[in-house]
């Protein structure tokens, strides 16, 4: 039992005397514990937060398995293995970076979490690719998704618009180093030097990303939809779709309750044919196809997102490196960045299988 | 190295082995290429189970090593594995009953769409 | 009150048991277990908390909430007596905080109070899922009706083709809703039925029941569809028979003039957002439109009111908008829903909201007759001279 | 031992405090202080419960007339839409852990400060930030007519400012999110020495629970929010069923959430419940270990129940079966709870003052609210009564005689900790009544009417009803005086009330071993471990004129103890 005598009476101006060890914590451990905890905890709001999107996306699929058939053949599964490696990468050179922190090696530790930061931007550079050459084909969400079988030419006009922020960034920071250099600001130089190199991975990424898709498409055809486009598999969607239709016939027979005249009218006019239009010879697509897609974008999109906030949080811990602030006793916000950072690889792992490997 | 210094680092501090973690990499890049030749080959109904639980894999080795989890204090592992539950919890409830009346949206004739260039627009907004 | 629910009475009972399965088509007077005495009843019976009861189920459920209601009122009663008895006996007197030693906790006395109830609530829930499914099992030989929903309005279209605005239904005889809606959720609510199940655009629901009262009811929406939502209300009849149905009703068009039949078109489609009178609802009102002349647009301009504008406001809506609604049209199309002669059916009741004199008053049905009588006196004359 | 010098030091009122150790709007609008912060929040909060009431004034008074008093149909629906959500979401959820939770907690663990204070003050910018989007949806001239559970395709379809609302659901989300993550740590790892789980008060333990639900749930809304924006902005085709989206989803998707919330809103009432009854009867709390774990497994078993929202919505048979089931072991907590609180006050000392007469309120008022649940879990009586204003009475019970009168007993409670300063307990006292007998008055018709058919959400209504509607608004006026009443003598108290020791109560939680109002470090001397139930480890100093720790007392004057000092 404490006993109150005035050794006990606690001055707390005196206290706090490390800075990097909050007023309100009584030691580094516990500090580091609480943030831990705390970061763990965060990451289970992130799961239950993306939590939402795999339940639409179980549903859809279970509910719907010949329309994932049928989207997935716009996916190009190597693409997505190689931003798979990127990203598994970018995660061991952030376990790397912990590594160094964990020793007070501020300046291995500012080297590899520069290596994530470009690896991470790398992935948003293929994602742009991969995204606008679906734009480009018209694959957009449910209702605006408008499948048109050409082959667009040149650089995607969508990629370019992509493109415009990374680039203003490149020459923002490119810029901004040139001139801390100049007016010796050392540090800063380095920070935006830093910067800069990671954009750069953005185009990186995209080079890949397209010289990629160029190299597996084998000259003139698309890769995505080459598969799709095939003879055979046309056939084998033309003979889902009408065995669906049938079904669908049958079931609706058996439900068209007597007096219910507008629904058949309703049915004979509007069938599965949305896509009709586009020629007799291509069997329209599943009308819902779309929502493969919406949740694809919603998936992939929020999960870039993410990786856009972890670039910046990367973007702090290399500052952080580079004005000397982690040792042995202190590396707690590194630590808490690359869970953080590991959460969003774990998250691509099961979206890879998920979107790109259907069969 | 991790070991020469280890008796100066506070008792919350633990380098994982570097020997290790690469290992690790490597045990993932050669998992995702398994996981891609497998999507390959025409294994019916057990493709979505198999790249599952290579994912699955994957995600343990992440989880383990790169995480820390191997080392970690045990509530934390809890905490963080039982969302997965509340997440399994969150999706089989809400198949079980879509499920069971996805054939009442399946009869249903479905009325014509808007058309396409009106709906990017938000409604009234 | 009884103990058991009337179901389980009307296993010993062949009386209330025919009537309880709804079979008993001859009862002219409803004889279900609980009669609901003129509003007189004491908060302590059924009676006081409900409407009266007019569907095979509607006695089950009302036994079971007084199940709960006793269930919960010896509870409750136990709990508050005891806080205000505690309350009153050990209050601080003269400021002495020294509480009389007494145990903390109990293990047993914990395990008790937890166990006890969870036997009642197990009743509860047992008899609860059995009324439930009760109401979600199809009848066999049920007349099926189909219910379409829409802002904010309710149609009804029977067996035969026809279609009301208010739901008719026959005493004792077993009946499926086949629910659809064309544009939100709503959820058919009747009371004295006790049954009520949400309609769901992009899906059919059904609800099942079987009235065994003769009388109105209400029939309400209970599922937040909007601004008129407090006004998509209906009745529900009962009828004897059949035949009654068809005498009281008499929906066969031909019996009407068009102009009444225009306006049960109206009801069913267009009163949920045109009021009869000029007055604006959430849409242009009805009542001076035809005399207008002309009706002036969004954007500018005006149309004349004629037999081509309210057919193409009808089945295309975003083609003329009148000023003072845009920009976008809000209505929906009723092309596929509504005919030619269902348009003009509508003409003759904007006609008649304008003039009551202008339109002819002779049932639509004897109108033709005439029509088609007059070449056949024309053809015996002829066959005559 | 020690000197009356130290223990005036310690516990008599310091002319430096938190209050006034720094000065000017900024030291308040950028503090890190968890004390300044949870006062900040707490007279949000209390804005938002004012503003939110008048709209129910409003409300009632139209439902005066059984044709409406004086608003369109348009208006009511705005306004019964933004007086759910605006109490749902910036009140009742933030009430009790964001503005109470953030002064007591801390103190309770006799700690210096949350674990992340800047993520603290975070969530009080994201609270006022969602806050003011509800506020711009109401100032956008487009209003919200969707309800608060903004149901698909209604919400899809409307032209009021769903986005606007729905960004601002979705950060107070994440400022909801932010004190839960904030109170976990804090509650696992700075707990005081010797301060064992089971030495936790009872509130905390409840705040634990709650912070659990904060967030497990909170993000699920988060992910329903932003689908729906993206729903009614691009038609993605999930919850549209123009484009063959399932609205039942949106359903799942938002009371996955949103039951759970309602343990949000009731968990933490039930914690501050069991610290004035055993504080006001001077009685150990009877069964800790039972009301600690019912709290976790009401937390844990909130998450099974979410389907009880939807019985008549088109869910399937079989599912509604296992949610009606599951519903009925919540049940069991709760009441286990109640009994223990009644155990408690036998052979106590009861002192009837205002926080405890809110406290008994509740027993009250909660006890009607809880047992007419069991009416609502049973399947075919809640098809009866679904959507009535059944369920609005029931939840109002729950909700305002739980929640609200939990939050007033914990104000008046804490408040000579949080200021210094004593109310006025007659005046306290008439307040607490007028609440009590306004909310019978107002929500016991609406079970009458609910039984009887009256849907919910009417702006008309049959004229068999009105009676009925009208003891309502009468009722909801009283209650609303009464709640102006208490928080007029709440503010008069902060300012101008007569100074009070550091624990006027005797009571044994560690937040009254600091001086009232505290110093911005919580504490000047390390708090001394006690049991928080052991009351005869407090004794009187009669030169503090307050209950001290024995072991700080003059050992010349302490007297023995009565009871062992472990239990």
């Amino acid at each position: 039992m404490a006993v109150a005598d005035p050794d006990n009476i606690l001055e707390h101006d005196d206290h706090h005397h490390d800075p990097f060890i909050a007023h309100h914590f009584e030691s580094a451990e516990q500090q580091f514990d609480s943030g831990k905890l705390g970061i763990w905890i965060f990451l289970v709001t992130e799961v239950l937060f993306f939590s939402g999107l795999f339940v639409a996306y179980t549903l859809y699929r279970i509910h719907h398995p010949e329309i994932f058939q049928q989207a997935h053949h716009f996916l190009d599964k190597n693409l997505g293995a190689m931003n798979t490696i990127v990203l598994l990468f970018s995660s061991l050179t952030m376990a790397l970076g912990v590594h160094a922190a964990q020793n007070g090696d501020n300046k291995k530790c500012g080297i590899y979490t520069l290596i994530t930061m470009v690896c991470a931007a790398m992935f948003l550079g293929v994602k742009a690719v991969e995204y606008s050459h679906k734009w480009d084909l018209g694959i957009f969400v449910r209702s605006t998704f408008d499948y048109a079988e050409h082959h667009p030419e040149g650089i995607s006009p969508y990629l370019i618009k992509l493109s415009v922020i990374p680039a203003l960034l490149l020459v923002g920071f490119i810029g901004a180093s040139v001139f801390s250099k100049m007016t010796e600001k050392d540090l800063l130089a380095k920070f935006f030097g830093g910067m800069a190199v990671t954009v750069g991975g953005y185009f990186l990424g995209a080079l890949v990303g397209l010289g990629f898709m160029a190299l597996t498409a084998g000259g003139d055809a698309h890769a995505s939809h080459e598969v799709a486009a095939s003879p055979l598999v046309l056939q084998a969607m033309s003979i889902d779709e009408d065995e669906k239709h049938d079904e669908h016939s049958h079931e609706e027979g058996d439900h068209d309750h007597a007096g219910d005249d507008h629904a058949h009218d309703d049915h004979s006019h509007d069938g599965d044919h949305g896509h009709a239009a586009h020629g007799a010879a291509k069997e329209p697509m599943h009308r819902d196809v779309g929502t493969f897609f919406s949740i694809y974008y919603c998936m992939t999109g929020l999960h870039a997102i993410h990786i856009i906030a972890g670039i910046i949080a990367l973007a702090w811990v290399f500052w952080r490196c580079l004005a000397l602030h982690w040792r042995p006793d202190y590396f707690g916000p590194v630590d808490y960045v690359g869970l953080y950072w590991h959460l969003v690889d774990l998250i691509w792992i099961y979206l890879f299988p998920l979107l790109y490997l259907i069969d | 190295m991790a070991g020469s210094n280890h008796s100066d680092h506070p008792p919350f501090n633990h380098p994982a082995p570097l020997p290790l973690l690469i290992g690790v990499f490597l045990a993932l890049v050669f998992l995702t290429i398994l996981t891609l030749v497998t999507s390959n080959i025409e294994l019916a109904q057990f493709a979505f189970a198999i790249a599952m639980l290579i994912a699955t894999a994957k995600a343990a080795l992440v989880c383990a090593f790169f995480m820390h989890m191997f080392w970690d204090k045990g509530f934390n592992i809890l905490f963080f594995l039982s969302s997965t539950l509340f997440v399994s919890l969150f999706i089989g409830v809400t198949l079980l009953d879509t499920g069971a009346y996805k054939e009442s949206i399946d009869v249903f004739p479905r009325a014509a769409e808007p058309a396409k260039a009106a709906a990017p627009e938000s409604p009234a907004e | 009150m009884n103990w058991f629910p009337p179901t389980l009475i009307a296993q010993t009972n062949e009386e209330i048991s025919k009537i309880v399965s709804g079979m008993n088509n001859d009862t002219s007077v409803p004889a279900h277990a609980i009669e609901r005495p003129d509003g007189t009843a004491g908060w302590y019976s059924s009676e006081y908390w409900f409407p009266e009861a007019a569907s095979d189920f509607a006695p089950n459920v009302d036994w079971l909430y007084m199940y709960i209601f006793w269930i919960s009122l010896v509870f409750f009663a136990a709990i508050v007596g005891a806080m205000v008895y505690f309350c009153i006996k050990y209050r601080r007197k003269d400021g002495n905080l020294d509480t009389e030693p007494s145990p903390s906790h109990n293990t047993n006395l914990e395990i008790a109070w937890s166990v006890g109830p969870s036997i009642l609530l197990v009743v509860m829930f047992w008899y609860g899922a059995e009324g439930f499914f009760n109401m979600r099992i199809p009848r066999a030989d049920s007349e099926e009706i189909q219910v379409t929903a829409s802002r904010w309005n309710w149609k009804f279209t029977y067996p035969d083709g026809d279609s009301s605005s208010e739901l008719h239904l026959v005493n004792g005889r077993p009946t499926k809703l086949v629910m659809q809606s064309t544009d939100v959720l709503h959820s058919m609510y009747i009371a004295a039925f006790r049954q009520k199940v949400d309609i769901v655009p992009g899906r059919y629901t059904y609800a099942y029941l079987t009235p065994n009262k003769e009388g109105e009811f209400r029939l309400a929406c209970t599922e937040y569809c909007g601004q008129k939502h407090s006004k998509m209300r209906t009745m529900v009849t009962v009828h004897a028979s059949d035949e009654r149905r068809k005498e009281d009703t008499q929906w066969i068009e031909a019996e009407y003039p068009a102009w009444q039949n225009g306006e049960r078109i109206y009801k069913i489609n267009c009163s949920g957002c045109h009021n009869k009178t000029a007055e604006a609802g959430t849409g242009p009102g009805f009542g001076n439109l035809w005399g207008k002349g002309e009706e002036s647009l969004h954007g500018g301009g005006s149309v004349k009111v004629d037999e081509q504008y309210i057919y193409d406001s009808i089945m295309e809506p975003g083609k003329h908008i009148v000023a003072g609604y845009g920009p976008v049209s809000k209505m929906n199309s009723f092309k596929g829903k509504l005919t030619q002669a269902d348009v003009n059916q509508v003409i003759a009741f904007l006609k008649y909201l304008d003039d009551p004199e202008s339109v002819s008053d002779k049932p639509e049905g004897e109108v033709e007759k005439e029509e088609d009588e007059k070449p056949t006196e024309a053809e015996a004359e002829n066959t005559s001279t | 031992m020690a000197s009356a010098e130290i223990r005036n030091k310690i516990f008599d009122t310091p002319s430096v405090n938190y209050l006034n150790h720094q000065k000017g709007w900024k030291s308040w609008a950028f503090t890190l202080d968890h004390k300044r912060i949870g006062i900040m929040y707490l007279i949000g909060v209390t804005a938002a419960l004012l503003l939110a009431g008048v709209f129910a004034l409003v409300l009632r008074s139209h439902l005066f007339s059984y044709q409406g008093a004086m608003l369109s149909d348009e208006m009511y629906n705005q306004m019964f839409t933004l007086h759910g959500a605006i109490m749902v979401f910036s009140f009742i959820i933030p009430s009790v852990p964001a503005a109470l939770g953030n002064i007591v907690l801390p103190m309770m663990l006799g700690a210096k400060d949350v674990a992340f204070p800047r993520m603290n003050l975070a969530s009080f910018y994201l609270w006022i930030i969602g806050t003011g989007c509800l506020f711009a949806a109401i100032l956008s001239g487009r209003g919200l007519d969707t309800g608060w559970t903004f149901y698909t395709p209604y919400s899809i379809d409307t032209s009021s400012a769903v986005i606007f609302a729905t960004f601002g659901a979705f950060v107070l989300g994440f400022s909801s999110i932010f004190t839960g993550l904030n109170f976990l740590v804090t509650i696992n790892t700075m707990r005081a020495p010797g301060q064992t789980w089971f030495k936790l008060p009872l509130f905390l333990w409840s705040l634990y629970a709650t912070s659990i639900i904060q967030v497990l749930a909170t993000p699920v809304l988060g992910i329903t929010l932003l689908l729906l924006i993206a729903e009614r902005t691009m038609h993605i085709g999930i919850f549209d069923p123009t484009y063959g989206g399932d609205p039942v989803l949106f359903q799942h998707f938002f009371w996955f959430y949103s039951h759970p919330a309602v343990y949000i809103m009731i968990l933490p009432a039930m914690g501050i419940i069991s610290e004035l009854i055993s504080v006001y009867s001077q009685k150990r709390i009877f069964g800790y270990s039972f009301i600690a774990f019912s709290s976790v497994a009401i937390a844990l078993l909130g998450f099974l129940v979410w389907g009880h929202h939807m019985f008549t919505s088109g869910q399937s048979p079989v599912v509604t079966l296992i949610f009606s089931a599951i519903t009925f072991t919540v049940a069991i907590p709760s009441a286990v709870k109640v009994f223990n609180w009644l155990a408690t006050l036998y052979k106590g000392s009861i002192l009837l003052n205002t926080p405890m007469c809110y406290a008994l309120s509740f027993i009250f008022l909660f006890g009607i609210g809880g047992l007419t649940g069991l009416f609502l879990g049973t399947l075919s009586v809640d098809i009866h009564l679904h959507d009535t204003y059944f369920v609005v009475a029931h939840f109002h019970f729950v909700m305002v005689g739980g929640t609200l009168t939990a939050f007033l007993g914990g104000l008046f409670h804490w408040w000579p900790k949080i200021f210094g300063r004593m109310y006025n307990d007659l005046m306290g006292r008439v307040g607490c009544f007028l609440v009590f007998a306004g909310f019978n008055l107002t929500f016991f018709p609406q079970f009458v009417m609910g039984s009887r058919g009256m849907p919910r959400r009417y702006a008309s209504y049959d004229p068999e009803f009105q009676i009925f509607h009208q003891w309502s608004t009468v009722g909801a006026f009283v209650l609303g005086i009464g709640i102006v009443v208490s928080f007029v003598v709440l503010a008069y108290a902060a300012f101008r009330g007569p100074r009070c020791g550091s624990n006027p109560f005797r009571a044994a939680s560690l937040e009254w071993q600091t001086s009232s109002p505290p110093d911005f470090h919580n504490f000047i001397h390390k708090p001394i471990m006690t049991d928080p139930y052991d009351f005869d480890s407090q004794v009187y100093d009669e030169t503090l004129d307050t209950y001290i720790p024995r072991e700080l007392a003059d050992p010349a004057k302490v007297p023995p103890r009565k009871t062992p000092a472990h239990h």
